[in-house]
């Protein structure tokens, strides 16, 4: 029976028994900020937030991530790999928007000739559990991105939060041998299930904010000289919010650190940054903002539409809430699917 | 700085004035003063030579104190050089023990061409100091 | 308030039709509550869109280095005193730039009302008087304005620009009595361990965004030190010493230039009370030069000049 | 399945200086593991990855023909971080390659007809290694007239003068360097490279032109190539990029929804044009 059923007060319990067997991830509060860590006991994790600030892409996708260590000696350099641990990890809170990032992201990580093991090792040894949003953000526009806050892509084992305890429903096999780990789960009731098909549908109706990205792949082809660049880039002052916040975002930059014996490590980076483009002649394909602008919106809803079939942006809000200046990527999308020739 | 595994001895670094600071510790060796052998001398033209980085990045890199001396006001070679570090040090120091690097690590002094056995008293006591610190945590980047 | 926005659109329309500038930066109706968002009228009938509320918090002075065309600014005390700044180091020419200067009884601090309602999302705010009604899926509260203002605000002692072109309604009661840097003293009142541990925790959560240099109007460096590579002064990684060093630098670099308008906390995606270092510096130049920064274009920076008898009592 | 971040480990054997300001060196690697040289099989035009442990990694193109089995060689100009490391390296050091990386020259479209090379100052080093490819003897037959139009600031300048010299000598290739102003110990041709292509003026039919140079060189030999008649798919140019994975993965060079390290560095300039103007 892929429906179970767990009372709140269990949680710590199921966190236990989890990190007995595996490495378990979930959002824990620290003053104000509720951000993924590795947890080792049950009462540390928080369930009560609406959606993170740092996404869970950091768990796959670390902002500094050691690829390899050498030493320079005498004799030669030694090169010692640094791969991903092969342990198993439970990656548990993760909101459906976040989830589907990951399919998003292993489009770019595990296309073409060259894969990018440290980011699919820890993909296959990992089990999501993703956690509904019964209370979607105003900023929450999923729904218009090919998501939904119940959405189940990406998702191994589906948490939705009844009062007082959790429905849970296993989406894949893996989320089904997550469930058969604990005897002590009891099957649901037709009636919760009723319950959650409810809160599904009014969480969907819940989710006022609408953008339409029908046809802007088609538009930004033809509107890459389009004045309307000059305008929407004016107000950005080009800081890395956006980019480091955005569940999709994994541009990186790979950098030594240690002369004769030291790592090369890779750093997350941002296209908004000069630095992005600069090239050793001091010639900038990207000179100013606007260009820079102009790349991550190119990005997000066209290039990547041509690439690998489908937009990457999903709705999360996190790029509309944080950015300093309240510059909301809606309004951009907006423009431009209402744009003429 | 690998600190030694038996008894651990501090590695101060030291910015010393080509005018007055580095001559006034050639004179302290001429005259044959005794002062602790844990300075490392970088020769700056000036004190006012000094920049900021020079000294964050000596604690980055694991030195365990630094000092940083030149002339007296009004005896800088270059007329000026040593009072505008003067408050480039001010602020320097007050933001470094703010932020909670202890007392004692980052030093300054001035030391004419004449004061050999100041300078010598000036390194024992920056020894002596960083000695009672231990070996430096705060900032080292591993 | 209504007043003052009216006239603020009057004075962009007379400056825009009279050519007196060739563009307006003010602030325009956010798409979130209790937010504004820069905006830029360069067109006479775009006047309507300008607002003036508690949430203009943005510094619009960022905009204003390296223009080539004459810009009309909207600035707040603060705002007007880093315009000063910047003029008194050249980056901004005096004359491609007309202040209108708006007095500022204090912007509200958005994570402060977030952190008051503890996670519930606010719909729709409105500021009435003195108190901020804020509305939201299954609530309505209604808060005492001073007590949600952002900490630069409450210690603010230039409400009225102390520069401006254009003075847009009446003087505002200034309150010089109030004591600018009690957190400050606070936190030096701990010892030596306790504050590296508090730095030491709060920089910990820094993802390396820039986001607090991108908006300070006083970091329009060409090349930031943390960019440089050759030499690479401090690491690129997120490491926890590069980190702390990227702060402290860059609170040493506006020493004696910052003017405490708080957009490196307002902007910080991570919380982190960046204010703390950069009110730091604000004290050593008042205690040890008596200065305080972007009062008028005829100072000189502290770090850029010297006295005889400056203190010394820390060089041996 | 390996994992593409980590470099093959090699020597430098040989360090050759090419011009006389001295920043301009040819680097001859030989793998420390004869087997990853067995597999490093790269084409004219492909670039690889080079690491100098401590400085970090950048792109250079390979400069030696896949015909010279025993070496591989990178000609690097010193500009940054890691060009300058490789700059102070003596000959014996170990550095790191990682690659072959982009797609190279499309030898197959250019089999059997005539081929026309402009190359402009150091980033003549992808062109040589097409031409030394196309002169070697197992593979001179397979392709018609070749002509190369090579342009640098200053005799100073010119790369590969011991190729030049014996390309010159050869009857099968019609050689043309030049330099942008007359120096008096110069007895050559005289004049930027777009003017002597014009003066030169190859036949379009049944040819293929490959160019590579700064910017400004290419602005003004797109429109003479357009005048001799090369239609813009029988044009190819190899582009010069920021980048840092070689393997599409940063995001950091692409063009539209191509990337310059892997769709890339070479592109018909009907590509190109299809392309946002944006490098």
């Amino acid at each position: 029976m892929k429906w179970k059923v767990l009372e709140k007060s269990k949680i710590p319990v199921l966190i236990e028994e989890l990190t007995r067997e595996y490495e378990v991830f979930a959002p824990v509060k620290k003053n104000s900020l509720v951000s993924f860590e590795r947890v080792s006991s049950g009462n540390e994790i928080y369930l009560g937030f609406q959606n993170t600030k740092k996404p869970p892409k950091e768990v796959f996708f670390p902002q500094t991530e050691i690829l390899f260590t050498y030493r320079v000696g005498k004799k030669g350099v030694e090169i010692e790999e640094h791969p991903a641990p092969r342990r198993k990890r439970v990656l548990l809170g993760v909101r459906s928007c976040d989830a589907r990032s990951f399919v998003l992201l292993d489009k770019v990580f595990s296309s073409g000739e060259y894969k990018d093991l440290y980011y699919l090792e820890k993909r296959k040894n990992t089990t999501i559990v993703g956690l509904a949003c019964n209370h979607p953000l105003s900023t929450c526009f999923c729904t218009s991105m090919g998501g939904s806050p119940f959405g189940k892509e990406g998702v191994d084992l589906l948490l939705q939060e009844l009062n007082g305890k959790y429905l849970l429903e296993a989406v894949t096999e893996r989320g089904m041998e997550l469930i058969e780990k604990f005897p002590w789960l009891m099957d649901a009731e037709k009636g919760d299930i009723e319950k959650a098909k409810r809160l599904f549908e009014d969480a969907e109706r819940a989710i006022r904010s609408k953008v339409s990205v029908e046809g802007v792949s088609e538009k930004l082809d033809r509107m890459f000289d389009d004045p309307m660049w000059d305008q929407i880039h004016q107000k950005c002052v080009g800081c890395a919010v956006c980019t480091y916040l955005c569940p999709t975002c994994c541009c990186f930059d790979i950098l030594d650190e240690g002369t004769n014996e030291g790592k090369r490590v890779r750093i997350w980076d941002t296209c908004q940054s000069p630095l992005f483009t600069l090239e050793g002649s001091g010639h900038n394909p990207r000179p100013s903002g606007k260009e820079r602008m102009r790349q991550r919106i190119m990005h997000k809803f066209d290039y990547v539409v041509k690439n690998f079939g489908e937009g990457f942006c999903v709705g999360c809000g996190r790029c509309i809430r944080e950015c300093p200046v309240n510059l909301d990527i809606r309004e951009i999308v907006k423009k431009i699917s209402t744009w003429q020739v | 700085m690998k600190t030694a595994e038996k008894e651990w001895n501090p590695k101060i670094l030291a910015f010393l004035c080509n005018w007055c600071s580095y001559a006034g510790a050639d004179l302290a060796g001429i005259s044959r003063m005794q002062y602790p052998p844990n300075i490392r001398v970088v020769r700056v033209p000036c004190s006012g030579r000094i920049n900021p980085y020079f000294i964050i990045k000596a604690l980055q890199r694991g030195w365990d104190g630094v000092l940083v001396s030149g002339c007296h006001p009004g005896d800088c070679h270059y007329i000026s050089g040593n009072l505008v570090a003067r408050r480039r040090f001010a602020v320097l120091k007050d933001l470094l023990e703010y932020l909670g690097i202890e007392p004692g690590r980052v030093n300054f002094s001035w030391v004419s061409a004449a004061e050999g056995e100041k300078f010598a008293n000036v390194v024992k006591d920056v020894v002596e100091k960083v000695q009672a610190l231990g070996p430096a945590e705060r900032l080292v980047k591993r | 308030m209504e007043n003052l926005e009216s006239s603020i659109r009057d004075i962009a329309r007379k400056l825009l039709s009279d050519k007196k500038v060739d563009l307006i930066i003010g602030y325009e109706q956010g798409t979130l509550p209790l937010r504004t968002t820069p905006c830029f009228v360069d067109k006479v009938e775009d006047v309507q869109k300008l607002v003036w509320n508690a949430s203009c918090d943005a510094n619009l002075s960022k905009y204003l280095v390296d223009r080539k065309e004459k810009v009309g600014v909207v600035a707040k005390g603060c705002d007007a005193r880093s315009i000063a700044v910047c003029i008194v180091e050249k980056q901004i020419p005096r004359e491609n730039v007309v202040i209108i200067g708006v007095p500022c009884l204090g912007v509200i601090d958005r994570k402060k009302v977030e952190a008051k309602l503890g996670g519930k999302e606010v719909l729709e705010s409105i500021v009435e008087g003195e108190q901020i009604r804020v509305k939201g899926e299954g609530f309505e509260f209604v808060l005492p304005k001073k007590d949600f203002l952002c900490d630069s605000c409450l210690t603010c002692r230039h409400r009225n620009p102390p520069i401006y072109d254009v003075f847009v309604g009446e003087k505002v009661p200034e309150t010089p009595e109030v004591n600018e840097f009690a957190e400050v003293s606070d936190l030096e009142s701990k010892s030596v361990e306790e504050r590296w541990a508090h730095f030491k925790e709060e920089l910990s959560k820094c993802i390396r965004c820039y986001a607090c240099r991108n908006v300070c109007p006083l970091c329009y460096c060409k090349m930031c030190f943390v960019d440089q590579t050759m030499p690479a002064w401090f690491g690129k990684t997120n490491d926890l010493s590069d980190t702390m060093i990227y702060h402290i630098v860059r609170a040493f670099h506006v020493a004696g230039r910052c003017v405490d308008c708080g957009a490196c906390s307002r902007a910080c995606p991570m919380d982190i009370n960046l204010r703390e270092l950069v009110k730091k510096t604000e004290k050593i130049m008042k205690e040890r030069y008596d200065y305080e920064s972007g009062l008028s274009l005829e100072e000189v920076p502290p770090l850029g000049e010297f006295k005889m008898d400056d203190s010394q009592e820390f060089i041996k | 399945m390996s994992n593409p971040y980590i470099p093959n480990l090699a020597v430098i054997r040989k360090i050759i200086t090419e011009n006389e300001v001295n920043d301009i060196k040819t680097f001859e690697l030989v793998f420390q593991d004869p087997e990853a040289m067995k597999n490093f099989k790269y084409r004219c035009g492909q670039f690889a990855e080079i690491s100098v442990f401590g400085a970090g990694e950048c792109p250079i193109g390979i400069a030696s023909s896949p015909t010279d089995e025993d070496c591989i060689q990178f000609t690097v100009k010193k500009v940054g971080v890691v060009t300058t490391a490789l700059h102070n390296c003596e000959e014996g050091t170990v550095v790191g390659v990682r690659g072959p990386f982009g797609n190279g020259f499309p030898l197959e479209r250019m089999e059997g007809r005539n081929v026309v090379i402009v190359g402009g100052g150091f980033a003549f080093t992808t062109l040589r290694s097409l031409i030394k490819f196309i002169l070697h003897d197992a593979n001179r037959d397979r392709f018609k007239d070749v002509m190369v139009v090579y342009g640098a600031r200053n005799p100073g300048e010119l790369i590969y003068k011991y190729d030049l010299e014996a390309w010159g000598k050869r009857d099968d290739i019609s050689l043309n360097v030049t330099i942008d102003s007359a120096v008096p110990s110069w007895t050559g041709r005289v004049g930027f490279v777009p003017a002597v292509l014009k003066e030169v003026a190859p036949s379009s039919s049944n040819a293929t032109a490959v160019v590579c140079g700064p910017p400004i060189m290419i602005r003004f030999t797109m429109p003479v190539l357009n005048e001799l008649g090369f239609p813009h798919e029988d044009v190819f140019l190899s582009l010069e990029m920021r980048m840092k994975c070689g393997i599409g993965k940063c995001g950091r060079c692409n063009i539209g929804e191509k990337f310059v390290c892997k769709d890339g560095p070479v592109f018909a300039y009907k590509e190109l044009q299809m392309m946002p103007k944006e490098y």
